[in-house]
């Protein structure tokens, strides 16, 4: 296999939890915890779990948006978490994101055109004409037409805004586009147009995709290859097809087996699971997933279990599949 | 054939707002039958919780008006009745849920109190322990562990998916004939959704209550419901049981919902999108409502209206291609 | 809970502090020598200079406001240069009538502003929202110095129903106890004086509560109305709830919390608005304390004043504070 | 506070038994701010300390001729060093302790031992403390039970004035070393009325003194000494009734008093004057043309009838007439525009504006300060005068007047003793400026005859050395006389027997109410 | 395509933030009223000179205090000025006072706020410490103390007013930047890259403007009755200034025999007041409904 696009070890992030008489720290929310995973180019990986499992944060720490509290990612052979400011502006050009909530991530008060132009702005790409005229041309390209550039976000239509906001992470030609749920707040019907865009985009423009969702259809339908998280980890990465065809994590089985599928004639063969997802500032020990986990060892209320290739291009965290797990024990004493 | 529960005849409810009245229900029909659950399926803002909140009385006023039809309940029209006659049947004959199990729960309160309120409200003449004992047997039965405990404890200290088991129990608390849930499940994550969803078609089984199930997720529909109603912009465009709208939908608007769902089971390669956007309530449109977004729309769609038309005993289509004569040039058009 | 008062009390600290600076920075800066002003017009240059000397007036300023703080923490507000008794000891009786005061023009703006509120955001949009908005619209637009005058000669010159001023019936005094007058005429079992003070009391606080019972009232509205909207109202309703208990029990209690950062708010601020007010009714309250003290130039009784009415509003709102945990127990203090 | 609570409970009565007796409910402008009268300056607490205590000699009824008070008599020794007083006999103080020479001594022994800072008026009157070489008092002895007897380090002309004075009443002995500082709050005197309660910024009442040694007096049971610090909202009161009597009525108010026949107006007689003064080393106004031009250009009669409501005379003098020693010849410079244009363009006058400064507060030979300078300023613009009109809070008018700030200023003194040493020498002599000699006006041949005329102990020789500085001060104009008001004071027309005096601290003790 | 093109665009140019904020404002009567009013006052403000049927300062001491009549529509006072005149003007007095003081306390307010806000840190801990301890003073009493710190005069009772009103904006501003840091199209601009300095003023600061002049509508009118009261107290404009608080405060000896004196420059307080914060309402209405409570 080539060179990963991006490659993302040990990343971490932890949000203090202040209190006290004199606030100070007194706990940490443990919002992403030891993740590791890499992007390919022109793949896309799609990231699934239930939320507060610290999707988002991943996404968000991958263009530093927030700072990581551990962990190291690279770009293009570049190590994203050393670079200074300004070099860190350049990259960004590299990178983009589209937003959940496409309603949100616009500036109320700016115009589609500005809007779409500003990332140009900010690079200093282009002169006044050439840089309308490529506003114009992302717009029909993401299927909106030329007078749309006058009118402000609350006159467009929930998956009008996604379009924009799709736009304007292409303004910058990126490589790759970070995508945080950017169809879990639209209509159904309309949730297909821009799940298309997104596969036509990503055929012409060479795209690289990260897709955060909690559809686990959607992740589907649009991944090469898919994480799952839970509680701040990633449980298990796999090729879209084995992931679903064969889920080894018991949380990847669950989930699984919770999504109501669409057929009246499906029946549901696996056990649901039971409880709640426990909270973040507060994780289990061992494996987080133990509180609810049907085949839950004793090992597994002890150790955290370490993500490995089980199969080719298929890692889990799991005790279940770790033969090696003694050896493990006895290595780290 | 089972008991009819509640009919709604040509319902029709308009808001009345600064930019002019919106029909956000417009002439809908459709019956519940005794024990039955029956889904009401649509995107947003097609009018789904307008007309579950009508049947309620509970349409917020102003700026909201009943503005036609009839809710017969009981053989009585519930439209008639004052808000204090209302307020009798609800909770005990017809009970809501709703979507946010965050917001709907006072959170001032502690859960008990909330519950105890549900049941104290129509039995006056309880005794405070029966009261109490009644709540508990509730809550142990929508599966909340260490009731008594939870019992004093206030909203903010619950889960989600615990939430909404409370929400669920406080409903069913004075045994209703008809549960109305609006959308219970979509602010739960997908496991908590499962256990919820199968919460609910136990306690449908076992207490014959009949339910009501709004949703935008035909996953949904498909899992927990034997008769779905399909709307579309304020007016019903399907109704039918799961399985016939599933396997043969007629109307083009289910059809191109079915299909732009993608599966899990499988990989689709590229999804079926209908072209346009959800229409704005309140947008008059003359002709058929979804005729701006259909592949199959012709002329008559743009003029005139098409009706509820019955494509079998259990299942009628708002398509004019659904008409008895259209039938076969349906056929042509879709081969 | 006792945590979250400690850490309110301490974060209070560098407030006083920075509160009793502010205060001896703007009293110094005021021009005059209130040395002078103690002895008049009349007085030698010698005599005022002696006296400025024994009033330590000639020590550098940041020397002064060491001595003062030291004072302060030995609960010493100082002398009144005028009437040379300690503050601590001649400050209560004023005290007192401003807090009888404004304690019966904030409980007259809530009861009246909370329950219009409730009433307008009930019934929204009907002719008592209207008046009652309008009314309260026009209330906070009111100078409430000139409503005093208009009560004044409305209620006691034309009409000749209530007094014009002072506290209490000078012909039937009240014996101070507490010298908050109620409660001492309670006491003493004198109700034809109980009655006289309350006379006394109707038009100042009155229009002391024109101001914050329109806000209240306002904001209980709008409060309300937002609460009403909200997801558990609806459910309440859907249980069959009757709308009073709906209003009253569950909408109220979510919708005070606003109102009641307001009132505590409002109370500081009627305070400090009851300097003018106190004026037109001639009420003998800390207002007119502190206000005649600026003219003679009594800085330890300036000081004290303001400082004592600073503390209290920061006092009221840390009740307030407090209540809110008491009314809402998500509000998790640690 | 007063401990002593009979007066409050059970007398509900009001004021309408037929012989007098009752309460009498008296508000005026401001509390006292010590019952100690030694201790305080302000005529507020004198108001209420004339009530309870009594001075050796006492001002007449309604003029400030010496009168016997807790002396009997007295008799000056022909160098005026020695003043020899015989005590009125049987008299008690309110504690029940004997009156007599030894608690004479030990009251001038109280203040000689003070200073400036416990008792200013002391200082002022009498030069000085024990021990100092400014004071006038050298000692005061009893000379047997009812015998004392002051000698003094110089002759002081109104040193029988001084000492009538309320601040030098006499307390008991007995009190004052039992309550030390918080004396103020209890206060001893032998007065017509004993003290109750005082009630902060509030009020201030005081009872009949049964035992009192006149005869037949006082008549009032109680009186209540009500602050109620607004001019109208105290005129309200009077008219509905809360109170009896007001001090400080408004003469805009003077009129409607006079027509409600349930009131009177009373008229307290003049002992003081308003003046717009002109600090003459200021320019303009180091210039008497410009000076004389100004007093020529106020149309004091205007003024007197529209803010004094008539209630005044057209000053002409730095002293009112009711003071000796008064220059009745000098009238009053007419209004006459075209003469103090012709005057300002002698001078050379270049037009710049001048500050007119405004009194903040009012004072009873100054009602509206701000009004009078409004119209003042009108005045002045008319004979092409450009004025500001500046104010300052009271206290800073006074010190910034003092330091020579001012252009023009309005500004009155009411006399303490009625002497005209205290007008003409505190007001104008060059010793006083700095003080309250505000306009820095400084003439040797004043200076010569008011320092004479403090020596003066002849009384027609002493006035006429007053009436030549008189003329001088009307000729060098540092000053326009704006007018000899008579405060007013309003009461029920049941008020018998009242009658204020011009010092403005009322005694008591004849008032009836009907 | 032009001609349609061009249709459109005219159209939608229409539909700005602002012109929308507009349009919300036209639909409440309410706000119309408080507007119709504000600008009415404006008006007479402005054309005082030609209106007033006397100048503010011409005494006439023979027509003291006459009630109103059709020369005098208001009546005159006790110098026999016209009181309409004298309202009038001081409608510019009291415009000029409120407008001034709160354009005073917006700019250094928002320095303020944009500072403690957009720095955090030690930089908001004092600057927000500050902002507490003057808030911890009842408005009036403020004021009162730094006039008599600064001498009463009408300049110095708004430059009084101004400072009391400091951390009022201060903290709005800083609640907004706080919170506006937070949005979504916050993190997507500078997820594009953008600047820090580029992302405070091009998009959090015209983001926090609508509340800003929301709250400086009401606190114009609050900064009027201030200044009334201050004016009231003697502490304020001074004679012959006809500022209302001023006019009132000469006014009260005559609150029995004449009270036309009173009453009108009150109603002017109360009216100019009401005006504003009916506007003001208005705008909260149509600029900022989130920011309601
Ligand atoms: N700024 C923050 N401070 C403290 N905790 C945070 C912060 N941001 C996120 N968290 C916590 O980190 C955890 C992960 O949050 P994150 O937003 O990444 O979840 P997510 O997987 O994106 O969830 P969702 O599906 O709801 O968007 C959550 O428990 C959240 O409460
Ligand atoms: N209070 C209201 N005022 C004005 N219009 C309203 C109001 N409530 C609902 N509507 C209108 O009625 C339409 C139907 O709303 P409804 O809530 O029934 O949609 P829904 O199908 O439940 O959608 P969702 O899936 O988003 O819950 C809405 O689009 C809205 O325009
Ligand atoms: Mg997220
Ligand atoms: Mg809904």
């Amino acid at each position: 296999m080539s060179e990963p696009l991006l490659k993302v070890e040990g990343l971490k992030k932890y949000f203090p939890i202040q209190a006290g008489l004199i606030t100070h720290t007194v706990g940490q929310v443990k919002a992403v915890d030891d993740v590791s995973f890499d992007v390919y180019e022109g793949e896309t990986l799609g990231i699934v779990g239930e939320s507060g499992c610290g999707k988002s944060t991943t996404g968000r720490m991958l263009m530093r948006l927030l700072e990581p509290t551990a962990g190291r990612i690279t770009f293009s052979g570049r190590e994203i978490s050393e670079l200074s400011n300004k070099e860190l502006r350049a990259v960004r050009r590299d990178i983009q994101m589209v937003f959940q909530d496409p309603y949100a991530s616009l500036n109320p008060r700016h115009t589609i055109g500005k809007i779409l132009e500003e990332p140009l702005i900010v690079h200093g790409i282009g002169n006044a004409k050439e840089r309308k005229a490529r506003v114009l041309s992302l717009l029909n390209t993401v299927g909106l037409s030329d007078f749309h550039a006058k009118r402000y976000p609350h006159q467009f239509s929930g998956g009008q805004r996604q379009r924009v906001g799709i736009a304007r992470a292409l303004m910058t030609n990126p490589k790759l586009v970070i995508a945080d749920e950017p169809v879990s707040a639209l209509d159904v019907s309309v949730q297909a147009q821009v799940l298309n865009l997104m596969q036509d985009l990503q055929r012409d423009f060479k795209l690289t995709y990260i897709f955060i969702a909690h559809d686990l259809g959607v992740v589907r339908h649009i991944s090469n290859r898919v994480g799952v998280m839970y509680l701040g980890h990633i449980v298990e990465l796999a090729g879209s097809e084995s992931l679903y065809e064969e889920p080894l994590h018991p949380y990847t089985q669950a989930l699984l087996a919770a999504v109501p599928i669409p057929d009246p004639d499906f029946k549901r063969e696996a056990e649901l699971i039971k409880g709640d997802i426990p909270s973040p500032s507060n994780p289990p020990s061992g494996c987080t997933f133990h509180t609810r986990c049907p085949f839950k060892m004793d090992i597994c209320t002890q150790q955290e279990p370490i993500f490995k290739e089980v199969k080719p291009g298929h890692s889990v965290a799991c005790h279940l599949y770790n033969d090696a797990h003694h050896n493990d024990i006895k290595q780290s004493n | 054939m089972k008991k009819e529960l509640l009919n709604v005849i040509e319902l029709e409810t308009t808001f009345f707002t600064d930019d002019g009245p919106v029909k956000a229900v417009d002439g809908v029909s459709f019956s519940l039958y005794e024990g039955e659950i029956l889904g009401v399926v649509g995107e947003s803002g097609c009018g789904k919780s307008v007309t579950s909140l009508s049947i309620m009385g509970l349409i917020p006023s102003p700026p909201g008006k009943i503005t036609g039809g009839e809710i017969m309940y009981k053989e009585q029209d519930l439209t008639t009745f004052s808000q204090k006659a209302m307020r009798k049947i609800r909770g005990k004959d017809i009970a809501m849920i709703f979507q946010e199990p965050m917001t709907s729960l006072n959170p001032l309160f502690t859960i008990g109190n909330q519950l105890t309120e549900a049941i104290s409200i129509h039995h006056k003449d309880w005794p405070k322990k029966q009261i109490r004992a009644r709540a508990i047997e509730m809550m142990t039965l929508v599966g909340l562990p260490r009731a008594e405990e939870l019992f004093k404890d206030y909203p903010h200290q619950l889960s989600g998916g615990m939430r909404q088991r409370v929400m669920i129990a406080m409903a069913l608390v004075c045994d209703p004939n008809i549960l109305i849930a609006d959308e219970p499940t979509t602010a739960l994550d997908v496991t908590i959704q499962a256990q919820i969803l199968a919460l609910m078609k136990d306690l449908n089984r076992r207490l014959n209550t009949a339910v009501m199930m709004i949703t935008h997720d035909l996953g949904v529909v498909a899992e927990t419901c034997e008769r779905v109603v399909v709307m579309y912009g304020g007016k019903i465009v399907e109704e039918g049981l799961v399985d016939e709208i599933f396997k043969s939908p007629q109307h083009p608007y289910t059809q191109g919902l079915i299909q732009s769902i993608p599966d899990m089971r499988y990989k689709k390669q590229r999804l079926y999108a209908i072209p346009g956007n959800v229409p704005k309530p309140g947008s008059v449109v003359q002709g058929c409502r979804f005729a701006a977004r259909c592949e199959f729309a012709f002329e008559r769609c743009t003029i005139e209206e098409p009706e509820l038309y019955v494509v079998s005993p259990q299942h009628k289509s708002r398509c004019f291609l659904s008409e008895e004569g259209m039938r076969n040039e349906r056929a042509v058009i879709e081969s | 809970m006792l945590n979250y008062i400690g850490r309110r009390l301490l974060q209070l600290i560098p407030v006083l502090l920075g509160m009793t600076f502010i205060v001896f920075l703007i009293i110094r800066a005021i021009p005059g020598d209130p040395a002078q002003v103690i002895l008049g017009q009349q007085a030698t240059e010698a005599a005022v200079q002696a006296l400025r000397e024994s009033l330590g007036l000639d020590n550098p300023w940041y020397v002064q406001y060491v001595h003062y703080l030291g004072d302060l923490l030995r609960g010493d507000l100082g002398t009144s240069m005028r009437t040379r008794e300690a503050i601590s000891s001649e400050i209560w009786p004023y005290l007192a009538a401003t807090i009888e005061l404004a304690f019966c023009a904030m409980v007259l703006a809530i009861i009246i502003g909370v329950n219009a509120g409730i009433i307008s955001a009930w019934f929204q949009n009907s002719w008592f929202d209207y008046t009652a908005m309008v009314l309260a619209l026009i209330g906070v637009s009111m100078p409430i110095f000139w409503l005093g005058l208009m009560f004044q000669w409305g209620f006691s010159i034309q009409l000749d129903w209530l007094p014009t001023s002072g506290r209490e019936d000078a012909r039937n005094p009240v014996e101070p106890i507490t010298h908050l007058y109620l409660i001492d005429t309670l006491v003493q079992g004198r109700f034809d004086q109980f009655v006289e003070v309350l006379k006394h009391l109707i038009l100042p606080a009155l229009a002391l509560a024109t101001i914050p019972m329109a806000i209240i009232a306002r904001m209980t509205r709008s409060s309300m109305l937002e609460v009403m909207r909200s997801d558990y109202i609806r459910t309440a309703r859907a249980k069959g709830q009757k709308t009073f208990l709906v209003v009253y029990k569950h909408a109220l209690k979510n919708a005070i919390i606003p109102v009641l950062t307001v009132i505590g708010l409002q109370t500081g601020l009627l305070l400090g608005g009851a300097i003018l007010t106190e004026t037109i009714f001639s009420w003998p309250g800390v207002g007119r304390y502190i206000y005649d003290a600026i003219g003679f130039r009594d800085y330890p009784v300036i000081q004290a004043g303001i400082l004592i009415i600073a503390f209290l509003f920061i006092l009221i709102n840390l009740i307030v504070d407090i209540l809110y945990s008491f009314v809402d127990k998500r509000i998790k203090y640690n | 506070g007063g401990s002593d609570d009979k007066s409050s409970g059970d007398n509900k009565d009001n004021n309408s038994s037929g012989d007098g007796g009752g309460t009498l409910i008296f508000g005026r402008g401001g509390d006292s701010v010590s019952l100690d009268p030694i201790t305080v300056t302000d005529g507020e607490s004198f108001a209420v300390t004339q009530n309870i205590f009594e001075t050796l000699i006492r001002f007449g009824e309604q003029d400030t001729t010496l009168q016997p008070g807790l002396a009997k008599e007295w008799k000056v020794s022909d160098d005026g060093l020695t003043y020899t007083f015989t005590l009125q006999e049987g008299v008690k103080f309110h504690d029940g302790t004997d009156f007599n020479a030894d608690a004479v001594v030990k009251n001038f022994e109280r203040w000689m031992n003070g200073n400036a800072e416990k008792f200013p008026y002391y200082q002022s009157m009498f030069g000085g403390f024990k021990g100092e070489k400014s004071a006038v008092i050298k000692d005061v002895k009893a000379d047997g039970a009812s015998t004392v007897i002051i000698t003094l380090n110089d002759p002081q002309a109104p040193f029988l004035k001084n000492l009538a004075m309320s601040p030098f009443g006499i307390a008991s002995p007995t009190a004052f070393e039992k309550e030390g500082d918080k004396f103020g709050d209890n206060p001893v005197g032998t007065g017509p009325f004993k003290f109750v309660s005082w009630k902060r910024n509030d009020s201030v009442t005081v009872e009949k003194n049964a035992d009192y040694w006149k005869e037949g007096l006082p008549k009032m049971d109680q009186v209540v000494f009500k602050s109620i610090p607004d001019n109208s909202a105290r005129l309200n009161a009077l008219k509905t009734g809360e109170i009896d009597l007001a001090t400080g009525i408004s003469p805009s108010d003077s009129a409607s008093i006079e027509a409600d026949k349930n009131l009177q107006l009373i008229e307290r007689p003049s002992l003081n004057v308003g003046y717009l003064g002109m600090t003459v080393t200021r320019k303009p106004f180091d210039d008497k043309r410009v000076r004389q031009a100004v007093n020529y250009a106020i149309d004091k009669e205007a003024l007197v009838n529209a803010f004094y409501e008539g209630k005044a005379d057209i000053a002409s003098n730095p002293m009112p007439p009711a003071v000796s020693g008064f220059n009745e010849e000098i009238s009053a410079y007419p209004y006459d525009p075209e003469k103090a244009k012709k005057l300002l363009k002698e001078a050379g006058y270049d037009g710049k504006e001048i500050e007119l400064w405004a009194m903040p507060v009012p004072r009873p030979y100054m009602p509206d300060g701000q009004k009078i300078a409004e119209a003042i300023q009108k005045n002045l613009e008319d004979v092409g005068m450009k004025s500001k009109i500046v104010t300052y809070e009271w206290a800073t008018y006074l010190e910034k007047a003092a330091k020579g700030e001012a252009d023009a200023f309005l500004l009155g003194w009411t006399g303490d003793n009625g002497d005209a040493d205290n007008f003409l020498y505190t007001l104008l002599d060059e010793s006083n400026i700095g003080s309250n000699n505000y306009t820095y006006f400084k003439n040797s041949e004043t200076h010569k005859l008011l320092l004479e005329a403090q020596k003066e102990t002849d009384e027609e020789k002493r006035n006429e050395l007053y009436k030549k500085a008189q003329e001088i001060f009307h000729d060098e104009a540092p000053w326009v006389p704006l007018a000899y008001s008579t405060p007013l004071l309003a009461g029920k027309s049941t008020i018998k027997n009242f009658h204020p005096h011009p010092t403005g601290s009322d005694i008591f003790d004849t008032i009836e109410v009907n | 395509m032009a001609t349609e093109q061009t249709l459109t665009e005219v159209k939608t140019n229409e539909a700005g933030p602002w012109r929308d904020a507009w349009r919300s404002f036209k639909k409440s009567k309410i706000s119309l009223i408080g507007a119709g009013i504000v600008l009415l006052f404006i008006i007479l403000a402005i054309l005082a000179p030609l209106i007033a049927p006397q100048g503010i300062n011409e005494q006439n001491l023979t027509e003291r205090l006459q009630p109103p009549s059709a020369d005098h529509w208001f009546g005159t006072d006790d110098f026999g000025r016209d009181i309409f005149s004298r309202v009038l003007y001081g409608a510019r007095i009291s415009l000029w006072v409120g407008f001034f003081s709160v354009i005073g306390s917006i700019v250094v307010g928002s320095l303020l706020g944009i500072l403690a806000g957009y720095y955090g840190r030690w930089v908001d801990t004092i600057i927000s410490r500050i902002f507490d301890i003057m808030l911890a003073f009842p408005s009036i009493l403020l004021a009162i103390s730094i006039v008599a710190v600064l001498g009463p005069s009408l300049q110095n009772a708004l430059i009084a007013i101004a400072i009391v009103n400091i951390p009022n904006f201060g903290r709005l501003i800083r609640s907004k930047v706080l919170s506006i840091k937070q949005e979504e199209y916050i993190t997507s601009a500078k997820a594009i890259g953008m600047k820090d300095t580029r992302i405070l003023f091009r998009h959090i600061l015209p983001n926090s403007m609508a509340p800003v002049i929301v709250q400086g509508t009401l606190a114009i009118a609050t900064a009027i009755i201030e200044a009334a009261a201050l004016g009231f107290l003697g502490l304020g404009a001074q004679a012959p200034t006809p500022e209302w608080g001023k006019m009132l405060a000469d006014a009260r000896v005559y609150l029995v025999n004449a009270p036309w004196t009173m009453i009108f420059p009150g109603i002017a307080i109360m009216l100019t007041v009401l005006g504003f914060n009916l506007m003001g309402d208005g705008l909260l209405d149509a600029l900022d409904p989130k920011m309601k409570n």
